[in-house]
């Protein structure tokens, strides 16, 4: 470990401030970007049109509705734990926000390229758990306590499948650092070699980011909004925001463990395509693909039951993440 | 029935309704739940209670036709129909064969487009968004053709003591049969979409089992109880109209659970296709009034029950006349107040998600059930 | 058949108080004309004959109020009617909730329109009216209120004219073709 | 029906259900893009009603009979008439439509007797005030003209 020293400090301040200012509008941006895109999708998939009015074909319908949500009033509502339930928003963005400084968008475009960068990726996805208890637990609210518990037992039931494929991934790269793990993929991506780790991976980081059909949390038709039932305003806002940061984080995993991050497809005849895009632009393409098949997802199937949530990761995508590890770990020791 | 409050107990108390998304409409449920799971339930109703039986007995027989619609706003032909027929088996009015024949086009594609509300409901209630539109889309051109005919789109006041108000046009009758082909394509897909995804399956079957001891018990009717294996459909039992010249099937399965409900209804579109195409084609020529209607409608003294079969059941008028112009007592015996009064046995015990999908299996429109 | 067996069960126990009805100007097959206390055993003979409860209701009458059970099959067409009177100052009549889970809310929407008390009822309390409601919507008012021959038909001068009386009036429900069948 | 057999049918069903809103996705919207594009009301639509004016003389075809106010369930019509002295026969003064408790129900045309009032075709109807439903339609008529 290198010794932190003040000159040191000083020659990093103004990297550090730029990333963390570049991330921030990243995520923002996004945020409105993404919400558009899913009331599109979601629009043309049930023959409607989605938002048409503000702006040309409506594009400036996420940003009026931002401004609008910074508008309402904040409502506290009585006997909450007023801490923890104003705490709550935040601490469910920041941990969203915080994963992208280890997240490569191209060889060089990265905040801080540490050597154990996968972990700290799941380390802060963790946090988000939290952000949920807390939030339902804070607002004292029957709905809210009830969408917490669940997300507890969810994020629980899908870490450790999401974990043990990731594992497999790992195994290949011989390396937890992400940049590693994209240049390692150079030739040729890991989905060819692990397409079940993959598979188990994406359902799970869906699972993680709540949405449907694992939105259990907020599962609109029994808990009316879950955890967020109380909030209001840019409380409701920030919880928005997170979730759509999360999505981002979750498909740039993917990309980056799986899909060759900044690498365009080097194999086959797509290897002619290669060129044509910078880096950063591959990785965007792949990031905003996945998100689409999320979207997809969320506006085909019905919700889970919990019970059967349980069950589907605990009988079905931990055994198979096992099996895929092991199977992994023979084959590369041979 | 009653949910005793105990403090000393680790249970929560919850209040369902009567605002929340899978309520359909203002019922409260109180769920007494330990975890997840219901321990007791208690629907409280009449948060849209109209007295519509005290209104019978205020108003004439004719002023009384328009209340009709909103007792059930979504079979409101159905509930038409009843009202008419009692009106008529009271009074002796004979309505002419084509306007048999016209209430009983205009009633099916009414309960085609309730169970197509129902199907996308239900499935929003289950989480799913999307099919929702669609069937919304498709219902939409059965309320286009209602309208044409009835002038309203939902609360319809339609058919008239000895016959109909209006007559159907040709363009009704081309407009229902391509609407009949494009439903025909569109089933198929709904079947895709919903009925064979794992998701949905996992989540109706096997969840909120009415035996049929227990639906006898309560007096559970329509496609709730033909999904726990009971051949039971006033249009068959006890025919009215012109049900006996038609040719159709009662849908039956004996899952006892919300699939086989689920599937009662899907199979039930079919044959209502079928008696609107029979009954198009066997359309006979000749007047929608009986000749010699009353101007005021007088029945004599005494009582009279008629029964149909609407989109969730049984439905039954009791009408005792004194031989005035307004009646002395109108009884309306909806299906969904008996469907719900089974809805706190069969939900002890289960998940708090399968309250929803067993809530939504049984149809409720609270209207109906609140009168 | 499932007429006769119905009538012949009833008949068994209510040998008396049953009526066979015209089901094409009525409605319904049987009549069973009760004191208020029988009609649990009514509800039990029609359960142990498969019959379900249709509704509960009554109607405002001096001096008594009439309790009405409507029951029909699901296996044919059989409806039967019982009918009980309780007077009308202080109505009471037993519950048959114990017998028809489903009654136990008929009952309560009973209590809630006409204040009939259902004897050992499990949970008598409004219904479909505020649970603060000291109100019976459906009572009528004093001056409005009739007698039961008011509203009976007029079944005397009929049974004197023997059957030819009934044919040869204008056929009651002759749209219903389905109910000749 | 096996571990392994249970997977992949519902795996197989899954990927059906994304094909159906998949080719959704591509499909033509039905959405009518409702202030900027409307869709023709049926000849048949029951909007609130109108009087009639008899097109030969210009006056309305109303007789002031009051069936209307009699027939209605809601008791949302009052009709005030006189007979101005000569005349034979008796004029509208007034025709007051209650629309906040009309029900739409058609009883009022029906049993007109002179055919004297029908439905207008108006849908787009808005207000900020109750009273502002309470329609004087001798009013509503004579602005038309």
């Amino acid at each position: 470990m290198e010794q932190i020293t003040t000159s040191m400090l000083i020659n990093e301040l103004p990297r550090l401030i730029l990333s963390l200012v570049l991330v921030i509008a990243f995520v923002a941006l996004n945020a409105l970007m993404l919400v558009y895109m899913e009331r599109k999708v979601a629009g043309h998939m049930q023959k409607r049109l989605g938002p048409m009015v503000v702006g040309p074909h409506g594009l400036l319908q996420t940003l009026v509705d931002g401004i609008k949500l910074m508008g309402k009033q904040i409502i506290n509502p009585e006997e909450v734990d007023l801490p923890l339930f104003r705490m709550a928003p935040i601490l469910a963005l920041v941990p969203a926000i915080a994963v992208f400084a280890v997240i490569p968008f191209s060889e060089k475009l990265v905040a801080r390229d540490l050597n154990a960068g996968l972990l700290v990726v799941f380390a802060y996805a963790s946090l988000s758990v939290l952000a949920i208890l807390a939030a339902g637990w804070g607002s004292n609210n029957k709905y809210g306590l009830i969408g917490a518990v669940r997300s507890v037992a969810q994020q629980v039931a899908y870490e450790i499948p999401m974990l043990v494929s990731v594992l497999s991934v790992v195994l290949l790269s011989h390396t937890t650092q992400l940049t590693g793990i994209v240049n390692a993929q150079k030739g040729m991506w890991n989905i060819v070699y692990q397409p079940v780790a993959f598979l188990i991976f994406f359902i799970c980081s869906v699972a993680e980011t709540n949405r449907a059909p694992f939105d259990l949390v907020e599962g609109e038709s029994e808990l009316t909004a879950g955890f967020h039932t109380e909030y209001s305003g840019m409380g409701f806002g920030v919880f928005f925001l997170a979730e759509y940061a999360s999505m981002v984080v979750g498909a740039a995993i993917a990309t980056i463990l799986f899909l060759g991050g900044w690498n365009g497809p080097t194999f086959g005849i797509g290897g002619a395509l290669s060129g044509i895009f910078p880096g950063v632009l591959w990785f965007l393409i792949k990031v905003y693909i996945l998100i689409f098949i999320v979207m997809w997802i969320r506006w085909t199937y019905p919700r889970v039951r919990f019970d059967q949530l349980l069950n589907f990761s605990w009988k079905v995508l931990l055994p198979f993440s096992l099996a895929n590890l092991i199977i992994t770990a023979v084959v590369t020791k041979l | 029935m009653k949910i005793e409050r105990n403090l000393e107990e680790h249970s929560l108390y919850l209040n369902m309704g009567p605002q929340h998304p899978s309520t359909h409409g203002v019922l409260r449920v109180i769920l007494k739940l330990d975890g997840e799971y219901i321990e007791e339930a208690e629907p409280v109703l009449g948060y849209i209670h109209r007295m519509h039986e005290k209104m019978g007995e205020n108003r004439t027989y004719a002023q009384y036709l328009p209340n009709m619609g909103r007792v059930d706003y979504l079979s409101a032909l159905s509930y038409n129909q009843c009202y008419v027929g009692a009106v008529e088996r009271l009074t002796g009015i004979a309505p002419p064969p084509r306007a048999e024949y016209i209430r009983v086009i205009t009633t099916e594609l009414n309960r085609l487009s309730s169970h197509l509300l129902w199907f996308g409901a239900y499935v929003l209630d289950l989480g799913g968004f999307t099919p929702f539109l669609y069937s919304f889309d498709d219902r939409e051109h059965i309320l286009d053709l209602l309208e044409s005919i009835t002038g309203s789109r939902l609360t319809y006041c339609y058919f008239r003591f000895g016959g109909v108000s209006k007559d159907i046009t040709d363009d009704f009758i081309t407009g229902t049969r391509a609407f009949i082909k494009r439903l025909r394509m569109h089933l198929p897909m709904y079947e895709t979409l919903v009925t064979k995804n794992v998701i949905f399956i996992n989540r109706v079957k096997e969840v909120g089992i009415i035996t049929p001891e227990a639906a006898r018990r309560y007096g559970v009717t329509g496609p709730a109880l033909r999904g726990s294996g009971i051949k039971y459909d006033v249009r068959k039992n006890e025919p009215y109209s012109i049900y006996p010249e038609v040719d159709f099937d009662i849908p039956v399965q004996d899952g006892c659970d919300a699939l086989s409900r689920y599937i009662v209804r899907m199979l039930e579109m079919e044959q209502s296709m079928r008696i609107i195409e029979q009954a198009l084609d066997k359309l006979p020529e000749g007047p929608v009034m009986a000749p010699k209607v009353p101007k005021k409608v007088k029945p004599p003294k005494g009582d009279c029950y008629f029964a149909v079969e609407t989109a969730r059941g049984d439905f039954g008028i009791y009408i005792v006349s004194d031989g005035t112009e307004t009646a002395y007592r109108i009884k309306l015996r909806t299906p969904g107040f008996s469907n719900l009064s089974i809805f706190a046995e069969i939900s002890r015990g289960t998940l708090l998600q399968d309250a929803i999908s067993t809530m939504g299996s049984l149809d409720l429109v609270i209207p109906e059930i609140d009168r | 058949m499932l007429l006769s067996k119905t009538k012949t069960a009833i008949e068994s126990i209510f040998p008396l108080e049953i009526k066979e009805a015209d089901y094409a100007r009525v409605g319904y097959h049987l009549e069973v004309i009760l004191d208020a206390e029988k009609v649990v055993s009514l509800a039990k003979v029609m359960m142990a004959q498969g019959f379900y409860l249709e509704d509960v209701t009554a109607i405002d009458l001096n001096p008594d109020m009439e309790v009405i059970y409507h029951y029909a099959h699901t296996e044919g067409c059989c409806r039967v009617t019982g009918r009980a009177y309780t007077p009308r100052h202080a109505p009471e009549v037993p519950t048959i909730a114990g017998i028809y889970s489903g009654a136990n809310w008929h009952e309560r929407e009973t209590h809630d329109f006409f204040g009939i008390t259902f004897k050992d009822h499990p949970y008598l309390v409004p219904l479909l009216l505020p649970e603060d409601a000291d109100f019976h919507p459906l009572v009528k008012e004093d001056g409005k209120v009739k007698q039961l021959k008011d509203i009976k038909r007029a079944e005397v001068k009929e049974q004197a004219g023997a059957p030819a009386a009934g044919e040869g009036k204008p056929a009651p429900a002759g749209g219903e073709k389905g109910e000749k069948a | 029906m096996s571990y392994f057999g249970e997977i992949y049918t519902g795996a197989v069903s899954l990927i059906a259900g994304l094909g159906v809103t998949g080719k959704a996705l591509f499909q033509p919207t039905v959405t009518v893009q409702y202030p900027w594009e409307t869709i023709d009301i049926t000849p048949t639509f029951r909007g609130h009603i109108e009087l009639v004016t008899d097109e030969e003389t210009g006056n309305f075809k109303c007789i002031c009979c009051g069936l209307c106010q009699l027939n209605c369930p809601s008791h949302c019509i009052s009709i005030k008439s006189s007979k101005p002295e000569g005349a034979k026969k008796k004029a509208l003064d007034s025709y007051m439509l209650n629309f906040t408790t009309c029900s739409l129900c058609g009883t009022c045309v029906e049993g007109c007797p002179a055919d004297a009032i029908k439905f207008s075709d108006d849908y787009n109807l808005a207000g900020f005030s109750r009273e502002e439903f309470y329609f004087d339609l001798v009013k509503r008529a004579r602005e038309e003209k």
